[in-house]
């Protein structure tokens, strides 16, 4: 296991490109220290990171590496609040603050099963990175609140898509996707990231069906390096786990269920 | 340049303030590069006590203007757990005395001279007698080279903060001073109408130090009102305010509490820059410990000692 | 939709926090647009004291994050000078009660109610005594329709705020309670271990309300070191904090009063937005103050109530 | 006298253009209210007012009216901190809030003397208006700390100039050609605007040669319409003025010394 630079880099974006709601940040970072699938960094932007809604924000972001390309590492950002607002507002040439990459990322499938990728929203993300980095070709299944969000799949090759609303896709909940996958050929490991409620939906599924399931999570974090202790989920068993250094990837078994503050913007 | 705090040698003047780096996590995290130029010059552990506690249920952070309330509920192993499995951890920390680049004369050996990094433990107790027990034990241990009592701890009889109020809180230390040699820094709270009172009744008890300011006593409520009814977005229900927000109260509090005491002050809240560094030694302190800062930039305490040399 | 508030009638839950909006001088900047429109749904007049003070010397500003610390040190025309001068032109606004757009029976006529704008006067004295002859004062003028007794005043035997002691904050208001039957609203101060002890101090001897809270004692150096000596940048040497910084700590106080005493709650402290002052509304509190936001937008009081409504 | 809109106004930037060293910020204002020569605005940033050294600016901040065009209010600044640097790196389309016009502006000469303008750094801001508004030819005389800060002049028509470094102009100090402009004819009144340390050395000046004076003063400011009580100037014999509804031209005999927080940044 390689270490993260222990400094935060002050990084230049490449590009600011719409991806239908959301954003894809790409921001140079030729020489920069390699991801792992599903680790994370905490970015600021270097100029004016405050003065936003309630005067925030004031501490960086997590975000998931989405891609990491030679010269370039990518984010895709959605605008919930005054944090990604302001850097969903970047333009090349502006610069960023970026410490990681950050957490324990996502370990390859076990016993030969066949990898199923689950994302829901802007969770997509560390699964573009993780279908670059997987061996094998694996089932992507990814659900949006509507059709404006689906341009987000285009991180991704072959995916499948659900809508919340109809709009694109299947009408319904990526899980019922997840669902018959998982009734066709029981041999999988699932790997998953999005809203809170659809990683419990996973979570429970996993456990009825006695899959392993590797789950990202979020949490709200103020350092990503455990630091703080502020980003703990439930640990199955009792006390907690920090998402930003036992994470952000947890097993599924390992939780007792997954809290409402520990998934993706829906 | 090295500076001298309660007898101990420290490379420079900016410590980390307790609960707000976890130096056994970040080991695991940043690696050797944490071990060879630590941020810190002395290192804080965060609250130990006497029992293990989980920690307060999540959410525990909210953003503020500036600034942070978090509601952690000080998650620790208790003692037993840090003793055996932190402690072995947290030496062979080296910080490098600040290179000063102004000075000629010096030799950049001489201005690099690596410092072994003191380890100060910070206890709580909810009485008095596991104070007691957790100043015993970390005067036991060689490895430990002073204590911080963290006095934000409900006082059972008042419900107040035992450091509130300068005769519990000085009865208190007095129970516990005779029990050890090493240093003692007495961690006041800022929730008190008089910080500077405290502070006395703290020296006047035998404390060789003190530190301040904790967190201001804060609350948030849920953006979104779950069944349209007003709650805590804490999961601890109220938690402690820090960073720039506070900082201007704790350069107050510090001021007075200086002004008031002989021992050495450690001055924090809201510490970002080497500006604000100088304006804790200005009003009084002999350190300043960096908190919330190192959240947003885990270097900042390195920063602001390279530029304060 | 108006509000009951002390018997008083007024337009909606927004009023001004003393000390921080100047009818007198803004009727002369702003003309009749200010008596039409007043944001406020009552007016409080800022500190009166007995004899007249002309204040801090300057500077008296410092611009903290996220908020300002001041130092203005209470200048007024005294007792006499309040009345004689500013009293006669205090009278004449009037609040629109804020139309709800989304009451389609409501007429726009019932809607948009003016109402007059009720004053309270606040007043410290720096004795029981004093405080006496500044409520009589208020007693017997009819124009005043409620008195805020500002408690941040040094208790000349322990240095510390009276309001800051529940025991010396209960004595005073017990003296003054029995001269007049209008409105007693006691100030609290938030540098106090414990703001609802001395809130249920207040209402216990007599007080109808309680708003909270005060600025919280905060400091700032010069940046440039006159003669490299560090300095304290304002002319009172230490001063008040306010604005968004002080919000959550605000909440706090207001909540932990609120579940403590019957009477009702004034809550201030860094309301900007009508989300803001929702929190205040669900923590407790009857009205909602706002202070140093005016400084910002001298409409954002009428702007939270309109959203609140 | 008429009154000032009691409200904020949402203004747009028409552009931001270099005078030396000094950004001109001219603002749409078609229709807004007409402002005396002396009044001035409290400005602040629309988007991102805050987020800058140390957390801030958070308030608003007050700057002189410089001249007001059909269509446009133009303003004079100098980057000295958080506030001011916002307000520089504002762009054409970008808005601001502005409130005012406030306080209290210069009256004409008395008794048929001739005016006397003087200015200090970014303090001649306000007598460019006012030269716009006199009806008669008045002598101008501006100082600055050097020669990048010349162009600033170019809002005045036929100044005088001087600088500290001898870079431009006469090297010295603007109160030095005062003084002899005084010498050669006393039958005048001064308007002066500047850094402090040229505000007192011309209500000394005043005070010797018994002339009138009329000085546009700076304070710290909070609110800038009487609420806050924080921009006190001491007055002579006693007590104090708040610049901003007193002020902030005050006369020179009304005040005991200039304060050395109560001048324009040199
Ligand atoms: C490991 C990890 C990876 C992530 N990856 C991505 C990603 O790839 N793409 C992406 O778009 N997002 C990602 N996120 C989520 C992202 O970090 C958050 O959306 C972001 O922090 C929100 O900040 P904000 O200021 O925009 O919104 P906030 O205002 O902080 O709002 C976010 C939520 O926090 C709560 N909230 C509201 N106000 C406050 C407050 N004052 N203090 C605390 N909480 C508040 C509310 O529930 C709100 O819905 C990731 C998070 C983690 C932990
Ligand atoms: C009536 C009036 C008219 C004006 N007209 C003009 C004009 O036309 N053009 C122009 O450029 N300027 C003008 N000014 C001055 C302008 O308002 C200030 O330069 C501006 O407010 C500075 O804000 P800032 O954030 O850029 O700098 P600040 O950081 O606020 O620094 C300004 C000065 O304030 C002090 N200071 C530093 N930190 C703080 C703090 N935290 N809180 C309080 N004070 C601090 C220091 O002395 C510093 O030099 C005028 C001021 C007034 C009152
Ligand atoms: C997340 C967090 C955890 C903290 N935990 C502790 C703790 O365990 N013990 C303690 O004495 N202080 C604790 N503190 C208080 C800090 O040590 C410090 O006193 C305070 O945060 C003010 O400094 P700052 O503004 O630089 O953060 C904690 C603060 C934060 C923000
Ligand atoms: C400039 C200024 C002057 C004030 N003067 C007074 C005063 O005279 N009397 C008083 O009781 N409170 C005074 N206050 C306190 C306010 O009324 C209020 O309690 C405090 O500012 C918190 O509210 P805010 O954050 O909305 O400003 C003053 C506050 C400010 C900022
Ligand atoms: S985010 Fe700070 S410990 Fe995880
Ligand atoms: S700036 Fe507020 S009173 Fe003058």
């Amino acid at each position: 296991m390689s270490f993260t630079p222990f400094a935060r880099r002050l990084l230049t974006v490449a590009a600011n490109e719409p991806l239908g709601a959301y954003r894809l940040l790409r921001v140079n970072d030729a020489g920069g220290p390699e991801p792992q699938a599903g680790q994370f960094a905490m970015l600021a932007a270097a100029q004016r990171w405050g003065g936003g809604d309630d005067e925030r924000p004031y501490l960086p972001r997590a975000f998931s590496i989405a891609r990491r390309r030679e010269d370039e590492s990518h984010f895709l950002l959605e605008d919930v609040g005054p944090g990604t607002r302001r850097l969903c507002e970047l333009s090349a040439g502006e610069e960023l603050w970026s410490l990681g990459p950050l957490g324990r990322g996502f370990a390859p499938p076990r016993d030969g099963r066949r990898a199923i990728l689950v994302g829901g929203g802007a969770g997509i993300a560390p699964l573009a990175i993780l279908q670059d980095s997987l061996s094998q070709q694996a089932s992507v299944l990814v659900g949006f609140r509507d059709a404006d969000r689906v341009p987000g799949a285009g991180l991704l090759r072959d995916a499948a898509i659900a809508t919340d609303d109809g709009s694109a896709g299947y009408h319904g909940r990526v899980t019922e996707l997840l669902s018959e996958e998982l009734a066709n050929d029981p041999h999988a490991e699932v790997y998953a990231c999005g809203p809170a409620a659809m990683l419990e939906g996973v979570r429970a599924m996993c456990a009825r069906a006695d899959v392993p399931g590797q789950l990202a999570l979020e949490a709200p974090m103020a350092c990503g390096f455990g630091a703080c202790y502020g980003c703990a989920v439930e640990r199955r068993g009792g006390g907690y786990l920090r998402v930003c250094v036992d994470g952000p990837v947890l097993e599924a078994g390992e939780l007792a269920a997954v809290d409402a503050y520990a998934g993706a913007p829906a | 340049m090295s500076v001298t705090f309660c007898g101990l040698s420290l490379a420079h003047r900016v410590i980390n303030g307790s609960g707000t780096f976890d130096a056994v996590a970040a080991r695991t995290v940043f690696g050797e590069q944490l071990e060879r130029s630590f941020p810190f010059a002395a290192y804080v552990s965060k609250t130990i006590t006497l029992r293990a506690r989980p920690g307060n249920p999540p959410p525990r952070l909210w953003e503020a203007p500036g600034g942070l309330i978090n509601s952690i509920g000080l998650p620790n192993k208790g003692l037993a757990g840090y003793l055996s499995e932190d402690l072995p951890r947290l030496s062979g920390f080296v910080a490098a005395e600040p290179a000063r680049p102004d000075d000629p004369k010096a030799s950049a050996a001489a201005r690099e001279r690596a410092l072994r990094v003191p380890l100060v433990t910070n206890v709580m107790g909810s009485t008095a007698d596991e104070f007691c027990t957790l100043v015993d034990a970390c005067d036991s241990h060689e490895q430990i080279d002073a204590i911080e009592l963290n006095v934000s701890c409900p006082n059972v009889s008042t419900g107040l903060d035992i450091g509130a109020d300068p005769t519990a809180l000085g009865q208190m230390i007095a129970r516990v001073r005779p029990r050890t040699q090493k240093p003692l820094i007495v961690k006041l709270t800022p929730n008190t109408a008089d910080a500077a009172s405290c502070a006395a009744a703290a020296q006047a008890a035998g404390a060789d130090a003190v530190s301040l300011i904790n967190t201001l006593r804060a609350m948030a409520l849920a953006p979104a009102r779950a069944n349209g009814r007003p709650s805590p977005w804490l999961g601890g229900g109220t938690g402690g305010l820090s960073g720039p927000a506070v900082r201007t109260v704790a350069l107050a509090q510090v001021c007075a509490v200086a002004e008031r005491v002989e021992v050495p002050v450690v001055g924090m809240g809201g510490v970002e820059t080497a500006s604000h560094a100088r304006d804790m030694l200005d009003a009084g302190a002999t350190l300043v410990a960096v908190g919330t800062a190192s959240f947003r930039d885990p270097q900042a305490a390195a920063r602001i000692a390279r530029e304060l040399a």
